[in-house]
C-alpha cells in the first residue's frame, strides 16, 4: 500500500487557459505531495526525475495530459531507478476528441481525483442510470444497422430503423463478391434484408432522416424528416409499369452512376421495401407540373404525385448510429485523371461493373456514351485487355486523408481476381504501398491472388496520363528497382472511405463527438468502442472508423448487446457527458468505503 | 559483402538541411514516379532518401543522382507523408558539396553560420586593409581590384574547383568501378558544356520553363558580367559598346536575382518554401555583385566615383567574398557539379547499357 | 413440329434457386424447357429423383447447387457431386446417354449464368433427341 | 384418411404474369385435377383482398391444402403461410408455384410459357397432396451461460451477460484472470494503460453476484444442446454440476515459439528476446541486457512466425502496431538508443493507427523492410571490437542492399497461435477448427461469432488473431446473441428436420457419416439411427444417402418430391 501524502502529479504540459487551475486543484489533495511539469525534467536523463523522487519521498506518480503514455516509460524507469515500485504509476489522459471543451475540465478533474484516490475511473463513472424507454432507434440500414436491428428485434424489442435512401442494404448491396471467401454479397445480404422487411418488431422508415434529438439517456425524442416517396408502400405491387413509361433519365445512385435510372424507380431488384420511389428532385411533374404519366399507367393507382414531405416525432430509449461512409472523391487527385479520362474508374464503379446484377451483367467493358452524352456502361461494348488497380487513393496521404481505409487492399485483390476470372488473358496489375491483408483468411487470399498471374507491384502510382489514346501510368517498382511506365486500357482507383456527408450534422443533433477526420468518437478506443459520451447512444460500423464486413457486423451486434442489456435491466447507464464531477466524487467515496 | 547500417548519417544530414522530415517517408515511391527526370538508372529521390535513412555513406557519397534533380517541387507537393523529398535532395547536394571539397571549408560553412560570418568579415577586413595599404587611392585600388579578380579566378579554379571535380570523378566513377572507354568522355564534352550553360535538362520538368529562362539569363548575364569586368575591363574602358553591354548584363543579373529573392521571401512555390543560409547568400551576393557593379559604373560615367571610393570598395568586398567563399565553397559549385554530374551520368549509363 | 424437350431442374434453395429468380427479376430470356423443383440443398438430390424424372418423361436433368465452399450446409454440394459422378456411370450402363444429366454451380448472383445454362442445356438435349425411357418402360405398365 | 381438398390460386400479378401466361386457362384446366376443389385466378393474390379470398375459401369449401401460383416463394411464401394460419390451417399445407420469376419474366413465347406454368402448377398440386402438418417447435433456454476463458474477451462477455441479470459460469484454466492482457503495459495507438482496462473488469467480475469464477479449471465434456447444456467440472478438489443454456468459448491464443526459427538463435544468444519479454521489462521500467547494462541499439523484427508458409501463413494482425508502440516506449525509456524496425508490410489499419505510424516515424526510428517469405534475417554474435553485440544480416527490400543491422538487443514480434488445447475444448463443446487450428465461425462475414453448433459462440483470439478492441467487440456480439435468446425465453428449432423410421432403418450408419451437424447418433440398443431434431437443420443430405429410405426429410420427403416430378409430366390436359 502506498503511503499517504507520497504522491506526485506530473502534468505533461502547461494546459491551455481553461485548465490553468489544475495545478492548484491537484496540489490540494492531502495525498498529493508534489505537482510537477514534464518540462521540469530532461527527458534524456532519468536521473533528473529519479533524484527528485528520492528527495521528496514520492512513492506513486500520476502522469496527466493529452497523451501521458508518451512519458510512461520514462517515468517508470525513473521510479525503478529511485528504488520504488515502477508499477505505482497511473496515467490520466484527456483527449480533446472524446470531450468537448466544456466537459473537458470536469472529466479531467474527476480522472485526477480517481487516480489520486487509487480508484479506477471506469468504476467511478459507472452510474446506475435512468429508466429506459424500450423502443430503440437505429439510424442507417447498411449491414451494421441491419445487424443491430435484427439482433435487437430478435430479443423482442421494438426497433425503428431509419434509412436515408429508398432501400436498406447500404454499400454492401452494391458489391459483387466479398473478400476473402468470394461469396456474393447479395446472397448473404438479401436474406437479412428480407428478414428486416418482414420482422414484426422492426418498423422501417426509408427515405427518412433524423433532424433533431432531444431528451436524455433512456428517453430521447427524435424528430424524423420523412421524405415522401409519392408511392404508397401498402398498395404498390412493384410491377414496374411506371418506370417503363417515365421519360426522365438520371444517373443511378445504386449503380454508382455507371448506368441511368428513371425518375420513378426501384433502386435495385432486391430492394427492401421492394416498392417504387418517385424522385421528386428529378420528376418533371414535381418540378414543372407537367407529365404525370406514371400515375396514369399505374394499375393499382398507388402513385400520389402531390404528396408532401412530413416530419414526425418518435420517442425512444436507445439509439444506435450506423450511418456508414461515403467514398473519397477521386476527382480531387487530379493527376489520376478521374473525370477527365472516361476509362479511369473508381472502385465503386468497377464494383458495379463486375457485378453479375450490374449494368453490364458482369462483363467488364469500356465506358461508352448514351444519347445525351452521359458516360455509361453497356453490355455489348468492347472489353479492356489491360487493367491497373491503384491502391490508397485518397488514403494514407497528408494531402487528402491521413487514415488508412482498411478495406482497399483486400477489395483491390478481390477485384484483380474477378478480372482474371472474367478475362483470363487480361493483363492485370496492382500498385500498393503496404499490403494490409490482416484479417482471418486474408493473407491466404493474398498468397492465392499472387499465384494467379497478376502483377502486384510495391509502389504508389504517381500519375495517369493519356498518350496516343492509351492510358499511361507511371510508378516505381520498388522491389524490382525500376520505373514502370505502363500502357493500360482501364485504371481502377481504389478510393478510400470518408465520413458521410451529414455525419457532422448528425453528431451535433445527437450531441456526440467526432474525431479530427469526422468519424464518430467512441468512448474508449480499447474496450468501449460502441459507447459514446452520451448514455443510450451507441455507434456501430464504418461511421466509427473504416471497417470490413465482419468487423462491422461484430460491432453492430456489440451495440445491440448494450441496448438489449439496458432494456432487460430497464435502466440505461448514464454517459460521461451526463455525469458531473460531484457524481463521480460521491461514487469514489462510496467505493473507498466499501473497500474498507 | 553486407553493409552495416548507420543511423548517425541521418543526424549529420540534418545540419545541411531544414529538418529530418525525410524520416517520415514510408517508401511509396511516389516521388520517384512523379519526377519527370527519373530514369531506370537514376531512381531518385526515393533511393537517395533510403541511403540517407540507412546511413549507407559510401553509396551515398558515390551517388550522382542528387545533382540530376532541378527541384521543380512536384515530389514535395504530392508526397503523401510531408517528407519533403525535394528539400531533402537540396540538402543532399549541400552535403555532397562538402564531401567533394578537399579543404573541408565547404562543410564548415554549410553547417556553421558563425564560421561563415567570421569568414565574410575576414574577407571584408582584408579588402579594407588593402585599401588602407594603398592609402585609399582610387586608381591603385581599382588597379589592384582588376589584378585581384584575375588572380582569384585562376587560383580558385586550379586549387579548389579542379581538384574537387576530380574528387567527384573519383567517387562516382572510379570507385564505382566504371570503366568507360576514353572516347565516351570525349563525346560527352559537348553535352557537358551545353548543360553547364543552359541546364537544358531542367526543361523536362514542365512547369520549369520560365524559371529555366530566368536561370539562363542569369547564367549568361553572370558570365558576361565576368567577362566585361575582368577581361574587357569595364570600369576602365572608354568603348561605348562595352559600357552599354556592361550595363545590360549587370542590370540583367540584379533584376532577375531580385525576383529570386522576392520568391524566397514570399515562399509561394514549393522550391522557395525553405531557404538555407547558403541559398540566401547566393542570391543576395549575386544581386549585390550586379547591383554594385552597375552603380560603380554609373558613378564612373557621372564622374562621381572619386567621391564615392567606398562604394567601389564595397563592390570589391562583394566580389572578394563571392570569389573566395561562395564560388569555391558555396552554392555556386552546384553549377559546376550539376553539369559534371550529367556528364558522368551519361557516361555511366552508356557504359552500363553497352 | 420441332422437338421441345422437357428438362427437370433441381435447384438448391440458397444459391441456385435465388440465382434463377435473379434471372427473372433481371428479365433475362431463356429457353422454356426447364421445369424447376426446389430442394433445400443439392445434397438432397437423391439419385432416385433423377431416375424418376427420366422415367416420367424428362429428356434431361439439370442439378444446380452452391459453388464449392459456399454450401449453406457446408458440404451438401460435395455429396451431390459424388452422386452425380456415380449417376453418370450408372446411366451409361443403363443405356441412357450421360450427357442428359448435368451438374452446375450457380450462385445467388449468377442470374445470367443460369439463363445461359438453361439455353445450353436445352440445346444439348435437343441435339440428343427425345429420351425413350418412358416409352420403353411403358411395356411394364 | 381425411379427404384431400385442394384450393389453387393463380395470380395475374397485374400484367406481369398475365401478359405471358394465359392464367385463366391454367386455372380452368387445373380445376379438373383430382382433389382440386376450387381453382381461381385473381389480379393480385398477395394483396389483402387476395389473401382474404384464400381465408374465406378455406372456411367455406373446407380446403385443407392450398397452392398459390404466383411469384417466387422467396418473396411471398411466408405471406401466404400466414394467411393459412389465419384460416386455422397448418401453414405447411401450402405450396407455391413460381410462374413469375421463372416463367413469365424469362420467356417470350406465350404458348410455351403457359404450358410450362401449367406443368409447374400440376407439380405443385401433386406435391401438396402429400404435405403433412408440421408444428413449430421451440425449447426453453436456460438463462445461465458458461464462458470458457478468463481473458479480456471472456471477462467482457461475462460482464455483458451478468449485467443483464443472468448467471455466468466463468471457467479459467490458469490461476489468474486477465489472460495475455495482464502482461501488457500500454495499448496502441493511444498509449493508454492496459491495466486501466483490465483491472476494473476483473474487479467487476470478482464482485458480481451473478458471476461464478472457477480458476484452475478445464472443461472435459459438455452434454446437451442449445438452451440446455450441462457439464461437470472439477475445481479446487470439488465437483460442480453446472447447467447452462449457452456457451461462449474465449480460450485465446498462445505465443509462437521463436526457437523454431534457427537463424534467430533465440535462447542461444542472450539478448534475443520475445515481444512478451520486452513488455515485461517495460512494465518494470527496466530495459536492460542480460548482463544488466543498457542496450545502445535495439532492433525489433516483425512477423516472427507469421506470413511464412513454414510457420504460419496468416498475419497475426497486432504485431506491427505493438512494435510501433514499443518504439514509442523505448524512445521514452532510452532516449539515446538507436531503434530499428525490421518489418515486411506495415499494417497500421485501425482507427488512428496510420497516424500513430506517422508520428512514430518522426521519433528517429530506422525502418527496414525484409522479405518475410524469403531468407529470414540471420542474427549472429558480432566481433569483439564491433561496438555492438549482434549483427542482423538480411536483404533490405526498399534499398536493394544486403545489410547488417547492429544491435545490442533483438526483440522478436512473435505470432499468435491457436491455443494448444483448442482441440480438446472444440471436442468438448462440439465445434470445429479451421486449417490454422483456430475455431471456425458459422459464417465469416455475417455470423463471425456463432458456430455451426447452436448455442455455442466463439469470441476473441481463439477465432483468429485480433487486437483488444476487436476481441471485446466480438465478446459483446456473442453476448448480444445470447441475451436475445434469453429475452425470448425459448429458441425455435427447425421444423423441417429429418426423422428416422426405425422399422426400416438397417443401422448402416451412412446417415451419420454424411450429416454436417452431427445431428444423427446411433442407438446401439435398437440398432437404429436417431436424429436429434434440435441439431438438425433440414438439409436432407441424409435422406438422399439412406439406402433403405428410412430417413425422411420433413417437407422435402421422397414422396413429396417424386410426386411433384410426376405432376410435372402428368398426362392430364397435356394440350392447351
Amino acid at each position: 500500500m502506498v503511503k499517504q501524502n507520497s504522491r506526485a502529479v506530473i502534468f505533461q504540459e502547461r494546459m491551455n487557459s481553461g485548465l490553468e487551475k489544475l495545478e492548484q486543484f491537484a496540489g490540494e489533495f492531502p495525498e498529493v505531495k508534489e505537482v510537477w511539469f514534464a518540462t521540469d525534467f530532461s527527458m534524456k536523463d532519468k536521473k533528473s526525475l529519479s533524484t527528485r523522487i528520492k528527495e521528496n519521498g514520492v512513492e506513486k506518480i500520476i502522469v496527466a495530459g493529452r497523451s501521458p503514455g508518451e512519458l510512461k516509460s520514462f517515468v517508470s524507469a525513473s521510479l525503478a531507478d529511485a528504488g520504488k515500485n515502477p508499477e505505482d504509476l497511473t496515467l490520466v489522459s484527456v483527449n480533446g476528441t472524446i470531450l468537448s471543451d466544456g466537459d473537458l475540465l470536469s472529466v479531467f478533474k474527476a480522472k485526477i481525483l480517481c487516480a489520486v484516490k487509487d480508484v479506477h475511473f471506469e468504476l467511478a463513472s459507472d452510474s446506475p442510470g435512468n429508466e429506459v424507454n424500450k423502443k430503440t432507434l437505429v439510424i442507417g440500414a447498411g449491414i451494421a444497422g441491419i445487424q443491430a436491428s435484427l439482433e435487437i428485434a430478435n430479443a423482442g424489442i421494438d426497433v425503428t430503423l431509419i434509412e436515408k435512401t429508398g432501400t436498406i442494404g447500404g454499400h454492401m448491396a452494391m458489391f459483387d463478391k466479398t473478400f476473402p471467401t468470394l461469396d456474393c454479397a447479395a446472397c448473404i445480404l438479401t436474406p437479412k434484408m428480407v428478414e428486416v422487411g418482414q420482422h414484426q418488431n422492426i418498423e422501417l422508415l426509408t427515405y427518412s432522416e433524423v433532424l433533431d434529438v432531444s431528451g436524455e439517456a433512456g428517453d430521447y425524442t427524435v424528430k424524423v424528416f420523412k421524405k415522401t416517396r409519392r408511392v404508397d408502400l401498402a398498395t404498390c405491387i412493384g410491377c414496374g409499369d411506371c418506370t417503363e413509361k417515365c421519360p426522365v433519365n438520371v444517373p443511378s445512385e445504386f449503380d454508382a452512376g455507371t448506368t441511368m435510372r428513371k425518375a420513378i424507380y426501384i433502386p435495385f431488384p432486391q430492394a427492401v421495401p421492394n416498392k417504387y420511389i418517385l424522385d421528386g428532385d428529378n420528376c418533371t411533374y414535381v418540378q414543372k407540373g407537367k407529365c404525370g404519366v406514371c400515375a396514369k399507367v399505374c394499375p393499382v393507382e398507388c402513385i400520389y404525385l402531390d404528396d408532401k414531405d412530413e416530419t414526425i416525432e418518435i420517442k425512444v430509449g436507445n439509439i444506435v448510429v450506423a450511418t456508414g461512409f461515403k467514398t473519397f472523391d477521386a476527382e480531387k487527385v487530379e493527376r489520376f485523371g478521374y473525370g477527365k479520362y472516361p476509362n479511369v474508374l473508381t472502385s465503386l464503379e468497377f464494383e458495379r461493373l463486375l457485378n453479375a446484377a450490374g449494368p453490364t451483367g458482369g462483363s467488364i467493358v469500356f465506358r461508352s456514351k448514351d444519347k445525351k452524352g452521359n458516360g455509361i456502361f453497356e453490355a455489348n461494348s468492347d472489353s479492356p485487355e489491360r487493367i491497373a488497380l491503384i491502391h490508397c487513393v485518397g488514403s494514407r496521404d497528408e494531402n487528402y486523408n491521413t487514415h488508412c481505409s482498411r478495406v482497399c487492399c483486400m477489395y483491390s485483390l478481390k477485384m484483380a481476381h474477378l478480372v482474371k476470372e472474367k478475362l483470363p488473358d487480361a493483363d492485370v496489375s496492382e500498385y500498393y504501398i503496404d499490403m494490409r491483408s490482416f484479417g482471418k483468411g486474408y493473407e491466404e487470399f493474398y498468397e492465392r491472388i499472387k499465384k494467379e498471374g497478376i502483377d502486384i507491384i510495391r509502389g504508389r502510382t504517381a500519375k495517369v496520363e493519356e498518350k496516343n489514346g492509351n492510358l499511361v501510368l507511371r510508378s516505381e517498382d520498388i522491389e524490382g528497382m525500376k520505373l514502370i511506365e505502363k500502357e493500360v486500357d482501364m485504371v481502377v482507383l481504389s478510393v478510400g472511405l470518408e465520413p458521410g456527408e451529414d455525419s457532422q450534422k448528425l453528431a451535433k443533433s445527437l450531441n456526440i463527438l467526432t474525431d479530427d477526420i469526422g468519424w464518430f468518437a467512441e468512448l474508449n478506443s480499447t474496450n468501449q468502442t460502441v459507447n459514446t459520451v452520451r448514455g443510450g447512444i451507441f455507434v456501430a460500423g464504418v461511421c466509427q472508423g473504416p471497417k470490413d464486413i465482419p468487423d462491422s457486423v461484430a460491432q453492430g451486434s456489440a451495440a445491440a448487446a448494450r441496448v438489449i442489456q439496458s432494456v432487460i435491466n430497464s435502466k440505461v447507464k448514464k454517459g460521461l457527458s451526463d455525469l458531473s464531477y460531484n457524481d463521480i466524487e460521491t461514487k469514489v467515496n462510496e467505493l473507498i468505503s466499501t473497500e474498507e | 559483402m553486407s553493409t552495416v547500417v548507420n543511423p548517425d548519417l541521418n543526424a549529420k544530414l540534418v545540419k545541411f538541411g531544414n529538418k529530418s522530415e525525410w524520416n517520415e517517408c514510408y517508401h511509396c515511391g511516389n516521388c520517384t514516379a512523379v519526377c519527370s527526370l527519373t530514369e531506370n538508372e537514376n531512381l531518385f529521390p526515393r533511393k537517395v532518401i533510403r541511403q540517407l535513412q540507412m546511413g549507407l555513406k559510401d553509396k551515398f557519397n558515390s551517388n550522382i543522382d542528387p545533382w540530376l534533380c532541378y527541384y521543380c517541387g512536384d515530389c514535395s507537393e504530392t508526397c503523401p507523408r510531408d517528407a519533403n523529398p525535394g528539400e531533402m535532395m537540396m540538402s543532399a547536394r549541400r552535403y555532397l558539396t562538402s564531401v567533394y571539397d578537399w579543404t573541408g571549408l565547404s562543410g564548415l560553412f554549410f553547417k556553421s553560420v558563425p564560421a561563415l560570418i567570421i569568414a565574410f568579415v575576414l574577407v571584408a577586413v582584408s579588402i579594407i586593409g588593402v585599401g588602407y595599404a594603398k592609402q585609399f587611392n582610387l586608381e591603385s585600388i581599382m588597379e589592384f581590384g582588376h589584378v585581384f579578380e584575375k588572380m582569384l579566378i585562376f587560383s580558385v579554379v586550379v586549387l579548389i574547383l579542379i581538384p574537387n571535380i576530380f574528387h567527384m570523378f573519383w567517387l562516382t566513377i572510379i570507385k564505382e568501378k566504371i570503366k568507360a572507354p576514353f572516347l565516351l568522355y570525349v563525346k560527352g564534352i559537348w553535352d557537358l558544356f551545353l548543360h553547364m550553360f543552359t541546364q537544358k535538362k531542367s526543361l523536362k520538368c514542365e512547369k520549369n520553363t520560365f524559371r529555366w529562362f530566368e536561370h539562363l539569363l542569369v547564367v549568361f548575364g553572370y558570365i558576361l558580367l565576368l567577362i566585361t569586368t575582368v577581361f574587357l575591363n569595364w570600369f576602365s574602358t572608354e568603348n561605348t559598346y562595352i559600357i552599354w553591354f556592361g550595363y545590360i548584363v549587370g542590370g540583367l543579373v540584379f533584376i532577375i536575382t531580385f525576383d529570386f529573392i522576392l520568391e524566397r521571401v514570399k515562399k509561394k512555390k514549393e522550391l522557395s518554401k525553405f531557404s538555407h543560409p547558403s541559398d540566401w547568400l547566393f542570391v543576395i551576393w549575386l544581386f549585390l555583385m550586379g547591383f554594385t557593379a552597375f552603380i560603380v559604373r554609373i558613378l564612373i560615367d557621372t564622374d562621381l566615383i572619386s567621391n564615392n571610393l567606398w562604394l567601389y570598395i564595397v563592390h570589391l568586398i562583394v566580389i572578394a567574398q563571392w570569389g573566395i567563399l561562395i564560388v569555391p565553397f558555396g552554392k555556386w559549385t552546384h553549377f559546376l557539379y550539376r553539369s559534371f554530374a550529367v556528364y558522368f551520368a551519361n557516361i555511366k549509363s552508356a557504359e552500363l547499357n553497352s | 413440329m420441332e422437338f421441345e424437350p422437357k428438362i427437370v431442374s433441381f435447384l438448391c434453395n440458397w444459391c441456385s434457386y435465388t440465382g434463377a429468380d435473379l434471372a427473372g427479376t433481371s428479365r433475362m430470356k431463356y429457353a422454356s424447357n426447364i421445369r424447376v423443383v426446389r430442394v433445400m440443398c443439392s445434397g438432397r438430390v437423391d439419385p432416385t429423383f433423377v431416375l424418376k424424372s427420366f422415367r416420367e418423361g424428362a429428356d434431361g436433368v439439370l442439378i444446380c447447387g452452391c459453388h464449392p465452399g459456399d454450401c449453406h450446409y457446408h458440404e451438401g454440394n460435395y455429396k451431390c457431386l459424388r452422386r452425380y459422378h456415380f449417376l453418370k456411370k450408372y446411366m451409361a450402363q443403363m443405356g441412357l446417354n450421360p450427357d442428359r444429366l448435368k451438374l452446375a454451380w450457380i450462385s445467388a448472383s449468377e442470374g445470367k449464368e443460369f439463363a445461359q445454362l438453361a439455353d445450353e442445356m436445352a440445346e444439348t438435349i435437343k441435339s440428343l433427341g427425345p429420351c425413350k425411357v418412358k416409352e420403353e418402360m411403358e411395356i411394364f405398365d | 384418411m381425411e379427404e384431400k381438398r385442394i384450393g389453387v390460386y393463380v395470380c395475374w400479378c397485374g400484367t406481369n404474369i398475365a401478359k405471358m401466361v394465359d392464367v385463366e386457362a391454367v386455372a380452368a384446366k387445373i380445376a379438373k385435377l383430382p382433389n382440386v376443389v376450387i381453382a381461381k385466378d385473381y389480379k393480385y393474390m398477395c394483396s389483402d383482398p387476395g389473401q382474404e379470398m384464400i381465408v374465406k375459401d378455406i372456411k367455406e369449401h373446407k380446403l385443407n391444402r392450398v397452392v398459390v401460383s404466383a411469384c417466387s416463394p422467396r418473396i411471398h411464401e411466408l405471406t401466404f403461410r400466414k394467411a393459412l394460419e389465419n384460416a386455422g390451417l397448418n401453414q405447411y399445407m401450402f405450396e407455391m408455384a413460381n410462374i413469375r420469376e421463372q416463367v413469365s419474366w424469362v420467356h417470350d413465347n406465350r404458348e410455351e410459357a403457359t404450358i410450362k406454368a401449367l406443368d409447374l402448377v400440376k407439380g405443385a398440386v401433386n406435391r401438396v397432396n402429400f404435405h403433412e402438418a408440421l408444428d413449430k417447435r421451440s425449447v426453453d433456454i436456460n438463462p445461465a451461460t458458461m464462458v470458457i476463458g478468463g481473458g479480456v474477451t471472456g471477462l467482457s462477455a461475462a460482464l455483458e451477460l451478468a449485467d443483464a441479470g443472468n448467471k455466468v459460469y466463468l471457467v479459467e484454466k490458469t490461476g489468474n484472470l486477465g489472460g495475455h492482457v495482464a502482461n501488457i503495459d500500454l495499448t496502441f495507438p493511444g498509449l493508454n494503460s492496459a491495466a486501466e482496462v483490465l483491472e476494473p473488469l476483473i474487479y467487476k467480475v470478482n464482485n458480481h453476484p451473478e458471476v461464478e469464477v472457477y480458476l484452475n479449471t478445464t472443461i472435459d465434456e459438455v452434454f446437451g444442446y442449445v438452451g440446455n447444456f450441462e457439464s461437470t467440472i472439477k475445481s479446487g478438489g470439488k465437483e460442480y454440476e453446472l447447467k447452462f443454456g449457452n456457451i461462449i468459448v474465449a480460450t485465446g491464443l498462445t505465443p509462437f515459439d521463436p526457437g523454431k526459427i534457427s537463424s534467430y538463435n533465440y535462447e542461444k544468444l542472450p539478448d534475443v528476446i520475445t515481444s512478451l519479454e520486452l513488455e515485461k521489462m517495460l512494465k518494470e521500467g527496466n530495459v536492460v541486457k542480460k548482463d544488466g547494462s543498457e542496450p545502445k541499439k535495439i532492433a525489433i523484427i516483425h512477423c516472427v512466425g507469421s506470413r511464412n508458409a513454414d510457420y504460419h501463413e496468416y498475419c497475426s494482425r497486432v504485431c506491427c502496431l505493438s512494435a510501433l508502440k514499443f518504439s514509442n516506449q523505448l524512445r521514452s525509456a532510452l532516449p539515446e538508443t538507436n531503434l530499428f524496425q525490421i518489418y515486411a508490410d506495415m499494417r497500421a489499419f485501425g482507427k488512428g493507427c496510420e497516424e500513430f505510424y506517422a508520428s512514430t516515424s518522426k521519433k528517429d526510428v530506422m525502418f527496414l523492410m525484409y522479405d518475410q517469405q524469403g531468407d529470414l534475417p540471420r542474427i549472429s554474435k558480432a566481433e569483439e571490437d564491433a561496438g555492438y553485440e549482434m549483427g542482423i544480416e538480411f536483404y533490405e527490400k526498399l534499398s536493394g542492399e544486403d545489410i547488417i543491422v547492429p544491435a545490442d538487443m533483438v526483440v522478436l514480434m512473435v505470432a499468435m497461435e491457436a491455443h494448444e488445447e483448442a482441440k480438446e475444448v472444440a471436442h468438448a463443446v462440439g465445434i470445429s477448427l479451421c486449417g490454422n487450428e483456430f475455431y471456425i465461425e458459422r459464417h465469416p462475414k455475417l455470423d463471425p461469432v456463432a458456430t455451426t453448433t447452436d448455442g455455442v459462440y466463439i469470441a476473441g483470439t481463439c477465432q483468429g488473431p485480433k487486437d483488444i478492441p476487436d476481441s471485446v467487440s466480438q465478446a459483446k456480439a456473442a453476448a448480444a446473441r445470447i441475451l436475445a435468446s434469453i429475452a425470448r425465453g425459448t429458441v425455435e428449432v427447425e421444423v423441417t428436420t429429418a426423422v428416422v423410421n426405425e422399422d426400416v432403418c438397417c443401422g448402416c450408419q451412412t446417415c451419420i457419416k454424411v450429416c454436417p451437424y452431427t445431428a444423427i447418433s446411433f442407438d446401439e440398443e435398437k440398432n437404429v439411427s436417431v436424429v436429434n431434431e434440435i441439431l438438425c437443420k433440414g438439409c436432407g443430405t441424409c435422406g438422399s444417402a439412406c439406402p433403405t429410405g428410412a430417413i425422411r426429410a420433413r417437407h422435402f420427403t421422397d414422396e413429396q418430391i417424386l410426386s411433384q416430378i410426376e405432376g410435372l409430366f402428368s398426362k392430364e390436359m397435356q394440350e392447351v
